[in-house]
């Protein structure tokens, strides 16, 4: 089984050369941490930055340079600074290469939820729904249950959706999923997790095809 | 030249009255207007409807005029990390209008721009699509969201001179730009108001045609919300 | 009558204290140089500057400072450069206070016709389009007929439009004139034209409304 | 930072062909991709669709492709004052649609920013609405007009770096910005191609997400159509 870590570094993998690639908040802003170092990789944050480098030394933050988490970054040689329109120009033109972003709920016909409980918890779509609006490439980062234990990878999502039939890929800290026109389809166990565990922990119809072989993360 | 300049605050919001709708930039806390946030403290008008991504914090940005009740309504794409904010729109105290980023963005920018509403795929088969018009093109759906409409447009900029224009640092820069011109009004504070020709022409980005009044911010906090820092080896 | 430079100096007097101004070629680039010096007024030209100046000395022009006209510039202190899409932002959403354009012909309801002669000649319209469906105040500067000696008031026009119901005045080389709801209204006369000769060089409805004055340029 | 950096002008235009339609930056002969053309008219591509504001003079900019007659058909606002254009426009040589100024740069906008259309109150009642859908806002009329789709777009900027990070100098920006990502591919050639990192963030007119290959121009004439001065007292 995975931790979050362990999430960040397998989808780590998923990043090409040549990707310019935006990161949610959470998870998938770890993955930045295990990239290739030897492939080129921009991230974009819809705040309005391209070419985010590490977080600044200790003295060094700048309260006018951060990401969409809010988090105070540094930028890397070749890095621009640019308004939230031309930003999700970026986004909703198609110019980003993968999204990677965490989930509530995911349906086995792609459709996410991200944003909202009824009555309970608002968050807010920030740029998400543009996001999964316009992304050829989208990964989801997650828990494959939720903390009262129950599933994340429904037939169907039972919160308000954030988009619909947009997520292609999910990592969670059980295994890794392909979403196809079938239903999730299984393609890695993490460490030590059995296929049988994980088809308990997805509601929704899992394909599982032949021997499924354990993720390796490095 | 045409001088957008002001002599100060109160005079940079002469005519914001009750029930007004407002815009105001800032991404978190970082590019807010604060000057122009403390006055509106001050002043304390009632029943607004603030255009904003985000509402601040509990107690710093637009979250002062929360705990104050000044805001009838918030049109903003996010509401993580704000308690009040959330606390107020689940009770039903604050009426609360979530759309996505880009679209508030782009629903700016139509306003600045003259168009009256664009296509946006964002927000399409889910409730932000709720009773609006949508359409297909090239096997594609779309949303047709409507410019904004407001009366005061509250920016905060780097650097600015007298004839109105911005420079901004950053990603402080944000949903400024694209609030500039989108009110009847705009108000831009700077940190720095230069003296006329000491930008250079090729590097504004606001031309001060979109800016009706400038002045120079008094102070800055400038609040960092998530400090995250390295260790030097 | 007016010549060209008469047309240039009275325009000049409808430009107001605190007026963005988009000038068309021709007769319209001329204004500028009749604009009263204590007033503040910002020329806008569509290609992508704000803050025009006069032109450069010689030995000093640059390719790349020009107007819409294609002519070299230089700009004041104050001045800025943009893209085409702001430039447009600006005409579109009403930041310019008045446009001054010239016409082939002009309708008694407004309509103007200015970018093609079908089969004969086509300019194009460039921005002229844009100018007219959205500036709030459109002054047209032109000879009152053309070369042919017929007049370009028309009662409607006959050359393809460029605008519909747009044009607010016409200042020409024999009159100034309002265009109302009732047609066009004769405001003021070139010095030594008389009623009459207006009358005979508009074909379009003129209203005339008690003493017309003489104009004054200065 | 992954590379855009290409050798020549032959590598950047690798992939061009007949019947392609082509965006072009400029204004008359301020900011055109001189290099491009150039390339263009030694590969001697036939049957172009290109959509760029003007169509340079007789025998400078997009003139020299109209002279070799490899362009099928131009979208642009503007003819005025290059005869040979006019003349395989009246003699139906040549297939020409005339759009408003603001359209045309708004159409390349919408490409690069994925809208499929835009309302525009320009053309309104004329023949450039013919045909279109038109719809009334708020008692406005205005015209659906729908993005270009391109196979290339050449632009200049003056400063550029290996990322494709652009910086355009004066009135030579014009419709470059808005035609970077308006295409499958950008193509953008600089007057100088400066190390990475020697361009400000905060100053990068187009950041180069939007760009696909970049090179330097061999040599860039920069013809000034009307040489307007004043003399010195």
């Amino acid at each position: 089984m995975l931790d979050k870590i362990g999430i960040a570094k397998r989808i780590a993998k998923e990043v090409k050369d040549g990707y310019y690639v935006n990161l949610g908040i959470g998870i998938p802003t770890l993955v930045a941490n295990y990239v290739r170092n030897d492939i080129a990789v921009e991230f974009q944050s819809e705040n309005g930055v391209l070419g985010m480098g590490p977080f600044p030394f200790e003295g060094e933050q700048d309260a006018d340079i951060i990401n969409a988490g809010k988090q105070t970054i540094t930028t890397l040689p070749g890095a621009s600074f640019f308004d939230s329109a031309m930003s999700f120009s970026m986004i909703r033109g198609k110019h980003v290469d993968l999204t990677i972003l965490g989930a509530m709920e995911v349906a086995q016909n792609g459709d996410i939820a991200n944003w909202k409980i009824p009555g309970k918890m608002v968050k807010g779509m920030g740029g998400a729904m543009d996001l999964v609006a316009s992304a050829e490439n989208i990964i989801v980062a997650m828990m494959h249950t939720n903390k009262a234990g129950e599933s994340k990878l429904l037939k169907k999502c039972t919160l308000p959706l954030t988009g619909v039939g947009c997520v292609k890929k999910i990592v969670t800290n059980l295994a890794v999923i392909e979403v196809t026109e079938k239903g999730f389809k299984l393609l890695e166990r993490a460490p030590g997790v059995s296929v049988e565990f994980i088809k308990k922990a997805t509601q929704g119809h899992l394909i599982i095809n032949g021997n499924i072989p354990e993720m390796t993360l490095e | 030249m045409i001088s957008k300049k002001v002599a100060n605050v109160q005079e940079a919001l002469k005519g914001v009255t009750n029930n007004m709708t407002l815009m105001l930039g800032g991404f978190g806390l970082s590019g807010i207007p604060e000057n122009a946030i403390a006055q509106l403290v001050k002043l304390n008008v009632k029943n607004l409807t603030c255009i904003s991504n985000n509402a601040g914090v509990d107690d710093f940005g637009l979250g002062l005029l929360l705990q104050q009740k000044q805001i009838k309504k918030m049109i903003s794409s996010y509401v993580g990390e704000n308690d009040e904010f959330e606390r107020q729109m689940l009770s039903g105290e604050l009426e609360v209008e979530l759309i996505p980023q880009g679209t508030l963005a782009e629903r700016c920018r139509a306003a600045q721009s003259g168009f009256p509403a664009i296509y946006t795929p964002a927000g399409y088969g889910t409730e932000v699509a709720k009773g609006k018009e949508t359409r297909e093109f090239d096997g594609k759906m779309y949303v047709l969201e409507h410019a904004f409409k407001a009366d005061f447009a509250f920016v905060k900029a780097w650097k600015g001179d007298e004839a109105g224009n911005l420079i901004f640092k950053g990603t402080a820069r944000n949903f400024n730009p694209n609030m500039c011109g989108a009110a009847k009004i705009t108000v831009a504070e700077v940190e720095e108001l230069v003296p006329l020709g000491a930008l250079n022409p090729n590097q504004i980005h606001i031309p001060g045609i979109f800016v009706q009044r400038i002045f120079q911010g008094n102070v800055y906090e400038k609040r960092i919300e998530q400090l995250t820092v390295r260790q030097k080896n």
